[in-house]
């Protein structure tokens, strides 16, 4: 059966290499040279789990919009989004207490989710637009229901979510632990997984094979407001307070970032949510090491660009090592 | 029907001005005067011009998220040389500036094959940081008064020096996207890359060029607005990309690529101004105001979306497999 | 050979892609005005070679030399510089350009040195359109053209930038007969201008034609180069499979039975199909023919609710059923392989194994279709594979490192496991070697055997007339005629098709 | 390539995890919680600044403030950038704790979300200062110019300016309505403008928080309210760019800024701008410092005291005074030479 030979020449040898770990080996590196720098202030046990649980803010959002991506869509809403589930989620608990205010916030992330998607698949509103549209909206929406005033979160099992601490780790991890463990269960073992692929590399294909390509659309979208939602309760939580204005600002760039560096193509068909989480966490380690070093905070912003596209050129170097054209 | 579609695809924005314009004149007698609509227009001829290179990003399949960043370059650069080099010295130098930056993207776009998305995303967030530090984080004071005259001096007495800027810039573009090799080597680039490079197009060349128009375009506000303010402002224009994206797209400019609409772009530009502008002469809440951004570009692009609907329909009906 | 009247050679071209050596050591060469046919199984290697040629490959060694000099076609402008022009399969417009300007694109006539000039480039366009006869209008955009005039256009580019070597990669695979006399002639003044020409083909036939010399390759090896008047078809095939392939089509044994599986009555599809009826018998082979524009295409794609009809009733199975979207159809157990390979068959993104599968994935799951029994899906696709003896590297290979056949197989597999009772092929042939063709062939007799009934079409004439039980013939979208396997012949097919003019190749 | 991806992944996780449980191991095992203690040596003291924003000019004085009272009472000082992230905020707070440091000084980009992050210092015994702004949760003292005051003595000037109420219309330009702080400045503008019962036709909220929306806010208010005569916007650089606008079109309207930021002063100078108020972030962040030396040193107990810094106005004719003042409590000229 195997008489097609494979045949690696070193130089494709070293692109799968770096396919497989490069991101780690960013990452390590990153980690690696802050430690020895900086010794305690940055190689110890807390900053790490602070580190980590805050990469759960960029993290969780990233695994929806890795979705999305993969079906070669996109959504810059997320940031408003977040904001808007956000103050409706406390003002629900300020009345009915955290458990119910943390499902309002998912369960409208979800819906604003599933309303983009619904834009995008029946209104046939590319899906760029929609979202950008969106972003404007839900942002403004959000200012208006709370007239600008920001929604305090006090509830205690609301505050535990994003503050306290399980097994001497941060709760904030589990939960992106969770959430990493669903997300991968559905796109490696699930048919939905195979949907979305589908649909990302060839939706004519996809929709012939009997797949529905609009309602694999809509529910990733409505799993990016799932997800984000999750992230809206986690940052609400460690914030203390949903501010209309403030929440989710510039979260889409950041989340969108994350995924693309974590190696998933825009073009669609292809991504790893491994990727994602190591991006998301790249990002963290990079700035908090930054401005531990006390390095100048303009310095930082240029450090930051030159290692993301460093970062992504790397990617690249990958698949142009392994001859292949994107 | 099929023609009115065409035509709507080249002007539809412009009824939405027309209706927006009646709207704001019934409603606030200040609208109803020669300064406040040429005050819009001037306003909106910021966004317009940049919008104009972006156009040109959009329509080779990509699109440029640093053009704010790049404003900031310019500003302080000019800041920092006026001084030394004086008015014209300052200004070639910063555009210059800006168009290597834009020469970066485009290299980094085309040669080493990263995103435009986390190109320009990166690229924005260095050059943010090259201004700050460049003034060390100041705000850097022009004293030479008389250079104000480059961005707020009036021609024939009444016509804001912008509106003329982005008419003469939109003359360029407009005869450089559809009269030029260049412009449809762009559009061709954008419509389908594989063909255009298999023909023989150099690509890389073609989009690089690209970037560098957007950066200039970017660069020539940056000029205006600061010989305006008289101030150089390492953080200029914050949050102003999304805007001009915005104008872009509710210009009618396809995300697809291949079809740039530069007409769409010139009356996006001055709509969205009219919003702001008419919103807050009716003092209407900032809230209100994004919420109508919002809206016009998600009612646009339906009423987009129906006349691609129809079109599509009318070409399978005319094809027979 | 006297060397002089080399125009091109290749000497020892190499090439590797992750997986398959695609080029071993292949020599090559081409005369003026020579029509040089290239001919092999798919993944041989022709269209890397030609991909090469175009400038759109890098070779990993070896050299090539153009009118005496070694050239390196670094890009695909430079293959244009050597007056080297591609017309690929997949086509090279863009389809939001003019016609006029595709065909001049990167050589557009200008006044001074930006501006272009619109009335030379339309002018000249609209020459060299007449020149072949095409009635085109330069001004209309490529997104508006149908496959057969963008094929034209192809040409027309290359015409337009005088190029000495032609390659032509599967020309006809979308033409109709009279448009493939149309190229022909065009091919012969090209010749006899001393243009030379690389022919690629499956239709054996037209490469004999046509060629002067026809060379054969094989895995990626060039196993031999033949003047065209000293070897015969045979020959060919043998050196293609490596083997002497005996019977071309594998006669269907069986009566088919009477049952009716599937009914069509009064059917109307807006502008294509008007008031067909037609039955279908359980395990026969049922034919389409007819030229472009006859409407089958809409017809077949509407069967399996890839379009929506506008009227009229299916019965399956004497039950009455309307087929919205392809779900529907599958349900009922109509499968459907497209023509359309590249464009709506393959995930090119995905491995072998998820291809098959996609189908029936949700099937092979456990806790009501919440996660994949690996397990399960394997064996399916093992068996599948041993059935249609598809030949891969490992069940995680990315599809498109198959070759044409193989991937066709796979994609029959994904409707075969799906357990249809009716399949409906498209051109299930297009593109695929000498070797792959038997094989489909026999697959699709035993399938029939089985109790399977199959739909199809073919542009290729022999295929229709030797496999099919039954074959009924449209023209504009209107029943013409109607054969079965006694009375049919290509002919009449042609005669129907045409809509009854008989008409003859000279 | 994914599988092995995936592998790699979790096992450099894993191996992370490990090395750093050793880590905390032999970490907590060592060290001490110095915070806890009653009072400490000024030499053991590291004061950790958490600041909105290095962009803008305000923050970067204060942060001088916060740095010089720190080399003058012989504290550690380190810093973080917020980066006008809410989010960064509430890490950056968490990175101190981590940090251990003796003292936070907070200027919140967002004050209402820090809540359980100053819980969290405080719970590890660390005080926290807000150095302006304003505060959310168990912060000790909140050192904070009066915005609303301040906003008052801009309406009183123009008041003083154009003393006839029912002549004369005024116009506010506004900040982003996420900078609550700020917009107290406007509130304070407005209530003395109405006790003063003067009008304030246009309301605008200033879309580029910079020079030129400045620019671009003040034409619009002047078709808003042509015969407009004076606007106080709540930003200094807003203000700038306004006042420019008016010299263009050379009209004579009175336009009052809010900071003392250096161009604001040079542009009082060139009587571009006729006044403004003039915060001491420079003092401010100072002040912070000191309040923390009372704390973590003199072991003085402070709990969510707020202490004003006054704000001042500044007028052509009080200019050189003031930029004397200035130079004399910060060191560093008011015009940024």
């Amino acid at each position: 059966m195997d008489d097609i030979k494979i045949v690696l020449t070193p130089k494709q040898k070293a692109g799968s290499w770096l396919g497989s770990f490069g991101l780690i080996a960013i990452l390590l590196i990153i980690f690696g040279f802050f430690s020895l720098t900086l010794r305690g202030t940055y190689f110890n046990w807390g900053n790490i789990k602070n580190m980590v649980s805050f990469s759960s803010y960029v993290g969780i959002g990233a695994i929806g919009m890795t979705f999305c991506i993969m079906t070669g869509n996109f959504d810059i809403s997320i940031g408003s989004m977040l904001a808007l589930a956000g103050v409706l989620g406390a003002s629900a608990a300020l009345k009915l207490g955290g458990i119910v205010g943390v499902i309002v916030t998912i369960v409208v992330a979800a819906l604003l989710g599933l309303l983009n998607g619904l834009f995008v698949t029946k209104l046939k509103i590319p899906a760029f637009i929609t979202t950008l549209g969106m972003l404007f909206i839900f942002r403004a929406l959000a200012y208006i229901y709370t007239n600008n005033n920001p929604q305090y979160i006090t509830d205690r099992f609301w505050i535990f979510l994003g503050n306290g601490s399980f097994l001497g780790l941060p709760f904030p991890i589990f939960i992106m632990g969770l959430c990493y463990l669903i997300a991968f269960f559905m796109l490696r073992k699930a048919p939905f997984g195979r949907y979305i692929l589908a649909v990302g590399t060839n939706s004519r294909a996809a929709s012939l094979s009997g797949i529905n390509v609009e309602n694999v659309k809509i529910l990733v979208f409505t799993l990016i407001g799932v997800f984000v939602g999750v992230s809206a309760v986690l940052n609400g939580s460690m914030l203390g307070a949903a501010n209309p204005g403030m929440m989710g600002d510039g979260y889409e760039f950041q989340v969108i970032t994350a995924v693309v560096l974590g190696g998933t193509a825009l073009a669609g068909g292809s991504g790893s949510l491994g990727g994602t989480l190591l991006a998301a966490l790249i990002v963290v380690f990079l700035k908090t090491g930054m401005s531990n070093a006390q390095v100048n905070s303009y310095w930082q912003q240029v450090a930051t660009g030159v290692v993301l596209i460093v970062a992504v050129s790397l990617n690249k170097l990958k698949f142009w090592l392994l001859g292949q054209a994107q | 029907m099929v023609k009115f579609l065409k035509l709507y695809e080249k002007i539809g924005i412009f009824i939405l001005i027309v209706a927006a314009s009646i709207f704001l004149a019934i409603v606030s007698p200040n609208f109803r005067n020669m300064d406040t609509i040429l005050s819009i227009i001037m306003q909106g001829s910021y966004g317009a011009i940049i919008a104009f290179g972006m156009t040109f990003a959009i329509t080779s399949g990509g699109f440029d998220l640093s053009v704010e960043a790049v404003m900031g370059l310019t500003s302080v650069i000019i800041a920092m040389l006026i001084p030394s080099l004086g008015f014209a010295g300052s200004i070639i130098i910063a555009v210059l500036a800006s168009c290597f930056v834009g020469f970066l993207n485009g290299i980094l776009i085309t040669k080493v094959g990263i995103s435009p998305l986390i190109t320009t995303l990166s690229m924005q967030v260095i050059l943010r940081g090259a201004s700050l530090i460049i003034t060390n984080g100041r705000q850097v004071v022009i004293s030479q008064k008389s250079f104000m005259s480059i961005g707020a001096s009036k021609a024939f007495g009444f016509l804001p020096m912008p509106i003329i800027y982005m008419a003469v810039l939109f003359a360029i573009f407009y005869i450089i996207l559809n009269q030029t090799t260049f412009g449809r080597h762009v559009a061709a680039s954008g419509s389908n890359e594989q063909a255009a490079k298999m023909s023989g197009l150099n690509i890389s060349l073609i989009k690089t060029v690209v970037y560098i128009l957007v950066a200039f375009s970017a660069s020539i506000v940056g000029v205006i607005r600061t010989s305006q303010t008289l101030i150089g402002i390492p953080t200029m224009a914050p949050g102003f990309t999304l805007n001009v994206l915005t104008i872009a797209i509710l210009g009618g400019t396809s995300l697809a690529g291949g079809r740039g609409n530069l007409i769409g772009t010139l009356f996006a530009g001055i709509f969205i101004s009219m919003i702001y502008y008419g919103l807050n002469l009716l003092n209407v809440q900032i809230f209100y105001q994004m919420l109508a951004v919002g809206i016009t570009l998600l009612f646009a692009l339906f009423i987009d979306g129906l006349r691609m609907k129809y079109l599509e329909t009318a070409k399978i009906k005319g094809i027979r497999v | 050979m006297d060397e002089n009247n080399i125009f091109i050679e290749l000497k020892n071209i190499k090439k590797i892609f992750p997986g398959v050596v695609a080029l071993e050591d292949v020599d090559f060469d081409v005369k003026y005005g020579e029509v040089h046919a290239l001919v092999g199984e798919n993944g041989a290697g022709k269209s890397t070679l030609i991909k090469i040629l175009g400038g759109a490959y890098q070779p990993d060694g070896g050299e090539i030399i153009i009118e005496g000099k070694t050239a390196n076609i670094s890009a695909t402008s430079m293959a244009q510089q050597y007056k080297i022009a591609v017309i690929y399969q997949e086509f090279n417009l863009v389809p939001d350009l003019s016609v006029a300007e595709n065909i001049f694109i990167g050589r557009e006539p200008k006044v001074g040195k930006t501006f272009v000039n619109w009335k030379k480039i339309n002018n000249d366009a609209s020459e060299i359109l007449k020149k072949l006869d095409i009635e085109i209008n330069p001004k209309k955009f490529i997104s508006d053209l149908s496959v057969a005039e963008k094929q034209m256009i192809e040409i027309a580019k290359s015409l337009s930038m005088d190029a000495k070597l032609i390659i032509m990669d599967e020309p006809t695979a979308t033409l109709t007969e009279k448009e493939v006399i149309k190229l022909f002639s065009i091919i012969e003044e090209l010749r006899k201008k001393g243009v030379s020409i690389i022919y690629i083909s499956h239709r054996l036939d037209e490469a004999f034609k046509l060629s002067d010399r026809i060379t054969v390759l094989r895995d990626g090896k060039k196993i031999e180069t033949k003047i065209t008047s000293e070897t015969n078809q045979n020959e060919i095939v043998s050196l293609m499979v490596g083997k002497v392939v005996k019977d071309y089509f594998s006669e269907k044994k069986q009566k088919t039975s009477d049952e009716v599986i599937m009914e069509v009555k009064n059917y109307n599809i807006a502008d294509s199909i008007y008031d067909m009826n037609f039955q279908l018998h359980r395990g026969e082979i049922l034919g389409f023919a007819g030229v472009l524009g006859s409407g089958i295409h809409h017809l077949l794609r509407s069967l399996y609710g890839g379009e929506q009809i506008a009227s009229g009733e299916i019965y399956f199975e004497n039950q009455k059923v309307s087929i919205k979207k392809p779900s529907d159809a599958i349900k009922l157990g109509i499968g459907y392989v497209t023509e359309d390979r590249k464009g709506e068959g393959l995930l090119y993104d995905m491995s072998v194994l998820q291809n098959l599968s996609i189908i029936i994935i949700k099937t092979l799951t456990a806790f009501k279709g919440l996660f994949i029994r690996q397990k399960k899906e394997l064996d399916v696709f093992n068996a599948m594979a041993k059935e249609l003896d598809i030949k891969y590297a490992s069940v995680n290979q990315r599809i498109i490192y198959l070759s044409g056949g193989n991937q066709q197989k796979v994609i029959m597999g994904r409707t075969l496991v799906s357990d249809c009772k009716v399949l409906i092929l498209l051109e299930p042939t297009r593109g695929i070697d000498v070797g792959a063709k038997a094989e489909i062939h026999k697959i699709m007799t035993a399938l029939a055997e089985k109790g399977i009934s199959i739909i199809m079409t073919s542009s290729e004439l022999p295929e229709l007339v030797n496999l099919t039980d039954r074959c009924i013939v449209l023209y504009k979208g209107k029943l013409a005629a109607e054969f079965n396997r006694e009375n049919m012949d290509e002919e009449k097919l042609v005669a129907a098709e045409i809509g009854k003019h008989i008409y003859s190749n000279n | 390539m994914k599988k092995y991806l995936r592998i790699s992944v979790f096992a450099v996780l894993i191996l992370a995890l490990v090395v750093t449980f050793a880590i905390a191991g032999c970490k907590t095992g060592t060290e001490s919680v110095k915070a806890t203690a009653k009072t400490m040596k000024a030499a053991d003291v590291t004061i950790g600044f958490s600041v909105w924003t290095m962009e803008f000019t305000f923050f970067q004085n204060v942060e001088k403030g916060v740095k010089d009272a720190c080399a003058a009472l012989g504290f550690k000082y380190t810093m973080l950038d917020q980066k006008s992230d809410a989010t960064q905020m509430v890490q950056d707070m968490n990175t101190l704790v981590n940090q251990k440091v003796s003292g936070i000084v907070s200027t919140p980009v967002d004050p209402g979300a820090m809540g359980p992050a100053v819980q969290k210092a405080r719970d590890a015994g660390i005080p926290v200062v807000c150095a302006d702004i304003g505060k959310s949760g168990p912060v000790n003292a909140l050192i904070v110019s009066d915005n609303f005051k301040g906003g008052g003595l801009a309406a009183e000037f123009l008041a003083n300016l154009f003393p006839d109420p029912a002549a004369t219309i005024f116009g506010l330009g506004n900040c982003k309505p996420q900078w609550t702080y700020a917009r107290q400045r406007g509130e304070g503008f407005k209530a003395k403008a109405d006790e003063l019962t003067y009008n304030i036709q246009s309301d605008i909220i200033v879309q580029n928080p910079s020079a030129e929306g400045g620019y671009d806010t003040m034409q619009q208010m002047m078709s808003a309210a042509p015969d407009i005569k004076g606007a106080f916007f709540v930003s200094g650089r807003e203000a700038v760019g306004a006042a420019n606008y008016v010299k263009s079109q050379n009209k004579d309207i009175k336009i009052v800024g809010y900071n003392g930021d250096p161009e604001e002063f040079i542009a009082i100078r060139d009587g571009i701008l006729s006044a403004t108020i003039l915060q001491q972030p420079y003092v401010i962040g100072y002040k912070a410092v000191e309040t923390l030396k009372e704390i973590l040193v003199d072991g003085k107990s402070y709990e969510n005291v707020e202490i004003p810094a006054e704000v001042k106005l500044v007028t052509p004719e009080n200019l050189d005074q003031i930029a004397k003042e200035v130079m004399d409590s910060t060191g560093n000229s008011a015009f940024g030479e």
